[in-house]
């Protein structure tokens, strides 16, 4: 692999030990993957603050320790709590206390203390086509597909190594000519109404991973006037049911203006067509579950944006959250702040709705408020959470989560591709 | 019965041997594997509630989170980790728990890649050779 | 002009009379434009809370007596002070008084108060091509530009008629076919080098805006690395020198990823070479001011991003304003939360810079302050800022800016394209 | 001195005369016009220090800002608007203005396009009648 005079002295330690390491980590990568050369990044979404055990934390103290700083912008992914309501959300202190020190080793490599996974919606975005190192898989899905960034997969723990040198290897997602789609899905027989509830972007979602697997996929047959939020969920869903991390849609994304642009000006290597009953199928295996009661709703997986806010308010149309229930939504800060100011935090409030930030609901501490049923409006949410929690959640669109709120017992409407 | 080898490519470098774990289905670590045990705890892997502690471990590629690399490090440091890993396709998300680990752990977990008939061939497999270095894994039982 | 059911209720006073004086003006617009319909658009971006008399003011009180409310997610652009601060600046009393009024009367028809000209750092952005309705030259042009979401420029109050409606007059900038580029601006005689320097953003930005006028240009030859906030600042000082509402800049927007892209496969009707000789003649224009002294240094015209503080801060390395000096830095709440989270806020204090939010420099009160001489590193603010103030102000890299304020005397290093 | 009349595209409605000022650059209303008394301020302007209150102004076609609306506005409530807009090219930043103040202050204020000849003529005139409707710019002196 080619390497620059400034990437060998990287190597070579003369920007320290922890920059060493990183760049080290990064040329055996670039080398195993045949690389030909390094690239500069201009920012970081890292992901390392996931607390699954003590050895990534004990990895990020140990840069610390070694002197080590991100040389770009860098952002935090969600941890596990709501750092300030922790207590509220029922968390252990002593994993307060971890958090504590996740914080502290994280915010002195150079992050910001952004608590995202939706950074894109807390000022944290690159440009089209802007090479950057970003980690978790929604984030990464979202940035490379919807935004056009270019970034790899990165995974918790290379996040670091990025910002510690702001290179990485030139290989992967972060070239043009391996962006292209190989598989052509068809949407076919759906009519327009269909997507106007916003659920149908988590079940496409979820059949586009299904369908490509790690290949990249190109759905064709979207509505141009499809909104953000809509292709954000499909965006998080398809890299849970997949190993997705960039799609096309045709006419919608910035790489996939039109079905050559997506494919390079070459044929597709197959094609699939998708039907509402094909949909169906999949809504079938994404939500798998009838409890007998649910008494848990949650929704902000990824967090919630300010429009999302606005259309939570808006079903809840005044009522509030039955006695019998928890309604928790998750957003950033910066978005909580918004809602302060303008009136909207206090109006959830009053709905019953818990607000919290930093977190994550998959990783809420389901033991420890015996719930036996659980709604999210998330399809990412419920592929992961049955692993997580043991409980297998229902999937409701945002509607449906907020009715199951105020009746106190599971409203599921019927979409009109059923 | 004869050895049986199959050829693969060399991803990280290292050479162990041990049980074999394989599952036909994608992998997602994050949230289908506990870091504590290394037991898959995805109810759609059809490994189920089997270890890969000490296991070599074969399936057709990742899914899902980009946090393989934490779990696999600290499977590592909890000494739950799958000694090797045969991928049909690999990539940046799962190369980095090895890669890392041998940095800061200086502990090695090869990963080699198969093609399809090599998968069918360890689907059988009880033991094998991992030798990333010379491209081979040999069935041992 | 066609309309649906829906408008012609609107217009009907169907949906209240606020709605109804929205979509009366809309349509006119629509009809006086030659526009065949009207189009939703998602979210609108509100420029109409810049207190200039009592007029706007007193429109938007007028909407909110009728019970009129925003149907789409709405972000408000800066005011002319820092609302918690504004003491601090030394602005009237009872000028923060209408800022009240203001902040009432647009946040009770739903706005969100974001208070910032960067609504695209603080989690308010669209995705490519959708449909939506900003004000303020900056965002609207960043957000054609670089976003390539589709918006018409539109000004302070009619933004308003659009929140109340949803709906747009299907014309200018929402079109596709009005979105070609008609100038090929082309880059000769630069070095690779010149880019380091983000200055060049600024003055490129100056150039383009003077040579196209309100026609679309898309410019060739910025290197594929050119960060998202040089962009950004090519965006504000584009559409203050020239009526720019769209530009293309060749492998960077997304509508530009090829040339034959950024002209719809026709031929330029214009062609005209920017060498560094040109860039220096622009330069003279954009600052031609030698004070005395200066004795004001203002950078975040439009507002800094979280990178641009930490540029900011990684340039004063530790050193402090000098005594003779002001420092004000304008950026978004969202950021300055992040910034108070991990410390960079307290650093920046520490070094003597004030950071403000909400407001704008350019409507700082001059007056009240005696300055006499001004650096900052916007060509948008040294194009206007006369007019404003009386004050020509010096143009400065963000590093000049920094060099001044600590050395207490006008620092301008040599460009590399000087 | 015959009248001369000068084809115009009527943009919005209505007819009115009064004396012209007619400016070869390019306008920017927030920063280049001072709202409380119609007046010019910006340095780069061929027509800084002058008035546009109850005059037909002329110029190419907007700049800068996009708050031309709110000047306006602000211009009709204080009673110092121009009469009308004569540009080459309007847009919708120029017309919020006459719009907005035809719902809000029942005011009316023509807006017309000429084309590069009638600007030149309209360079010389001193005094002029703009009828939207009937597409004609009349030069009275
Ligand atoms: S990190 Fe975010 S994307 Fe979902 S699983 Fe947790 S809320
Ligand atoms: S509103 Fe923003 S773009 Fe500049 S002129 Fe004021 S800081």
């Amino acid at each position: 692999m080619y390497l620059t005079d400034y990437d060998k002295s990287l190597l070579n330690g003369d920007f320290g030990e922890a920059a060493r390491i990183g760049m080290s980590i990064l040329t055996d990568l670039g080398e195993t993957m045949g690389a030909e050369k390094m690239i500069s990044i201009s920012m970081v979404h890292d992901d390392s603050a996931w607390y699954s055990g003590l050895a990534a934390l004990e990895f990020a103290e140990h840069l610390v320790d070694l002197g080590g700083k991100f040389c770009v912008p860098t952002s935090l992914n969600s941890c596990l709590m709501d750092l300030e309501k922790w207590q509220e959300q029922r968390f252990d202190p002593e994993l307060y206390i971890i958090h504590k020190r996740i914080e502290k080793a994280h915010t002195s490599l150079g992050a910001s203390a952004s608590w995202t996974c939706a950074p894109y919606f807390a000022g944290f975005v690159p440009r089209f086509g802007e090479q950057v190192a970003w980690a978790e898989s929604n984030a990464t899905n979202y940035v490379n597909s919807i935004i056009g960034a270019r970034t790899e997969r990165y995974a918790g723990l290379l996040d670091l190594c990025a910002g510690l040198t702001g290179r990485v290897p030139y290989q992967g997602l972060h070239c043009p000519e391996n962006r292209r789609a190989e598989v052509l899905i068809k949407l076919e027989g759906f009519k327009e109404d269909d997507f106007l509830d916003d659920a149908i972007y988590d079940m496409l979602g979820y059949v586009h991973g299904e369908i490509v697997g790690d290949r990249i996929g190109a759905m064709e047959g979207l509505p141009l006037h499809s909104k953000i939020d809509g292709l954000k969920r499909f965006s998080a869903t398809s890299a849970s049911s997949g190993g997705v991390g960039l799609f096309h849609l045709i006419g919608l994304t910035p790489e996939a203006q039109t079905l050559e642009m997506a494919f390079h000006g070459k044929k597709p290597k197959d094609v699939v067509i998708v039907t509402p009953e094909r949909l169906r199928e999949s809504e079938e295996r994404m939500s798998n579950s009838s409890p007998k009661e649910i008494n848990m709703v949650t929704v902000g997986c990824p967090h919630l944006s300010h429009a999302e806010c606005e259309s939570l308010l808006t079903a809840f149309a005044g009522r509030t959250v039955h006695s019998s229930m928890e309604f928790w939504a998750f957003t950033n800060r910066c978005n909580k702040q918004h809602m302060e100011k303008n009136g909207m935090y206090e109006a959830l409030r009053r709905c019953g709705v818990k607000i919290y930030t930093d977190g994550c609901p998959m990783s809420s501490p389901f033991d420890r408020w015996n719930f036996t049923g659980i709604m999210s409006n998330s399809g990412k949410f419920s592929t992961y959470c049955f692993s997580y929690s043991g409980i297998k959640p229902v999937y409701g669109s945002l509607e449906d989560c907020v009715e199951t709120a105020v009746a106190g017992t599971m409203q599921r409407s019927a979409k009109s591709w059923h | 019965m004869a050895l049986t080898t199959i050829e693969c490519k060399g991803v990280v470098k290292g050479k162990v041997a041990g049980k074999v774990l394989f599952s036909r289905k994608p992998l997602s670590f994050i949230g289908g594997v506990d870091p504590e045990t290394g037991i898959i705890q995805d109810p759609l892997s059809d490994q189920y509630g089997q270890s890969m502690a000490d296991k070599i471990l074969v399936f057709p590629f990742g899914k899902g989170s980009s946090g393989a690399g934490l779990v696999l490090l600290e499977l590592a440091r909890v000494g739950k980790a799958p000694k090797a890993l045969v991928n049909l396709r690999t990539n940046t998300v799962l190369l980095t728990g090895p890669l890392v680990m041998r940095e800061f752990y200086k502990k090695e977990m090869p990963v080699v890649c198969v093609n399809e008939a090599g998968m069918e061939i360890l689907s059988q497999a009880g033991e094998a050779t991992v030798d990333s270095t010379a491209g081979e894994i040999t069935l041992t039982a």
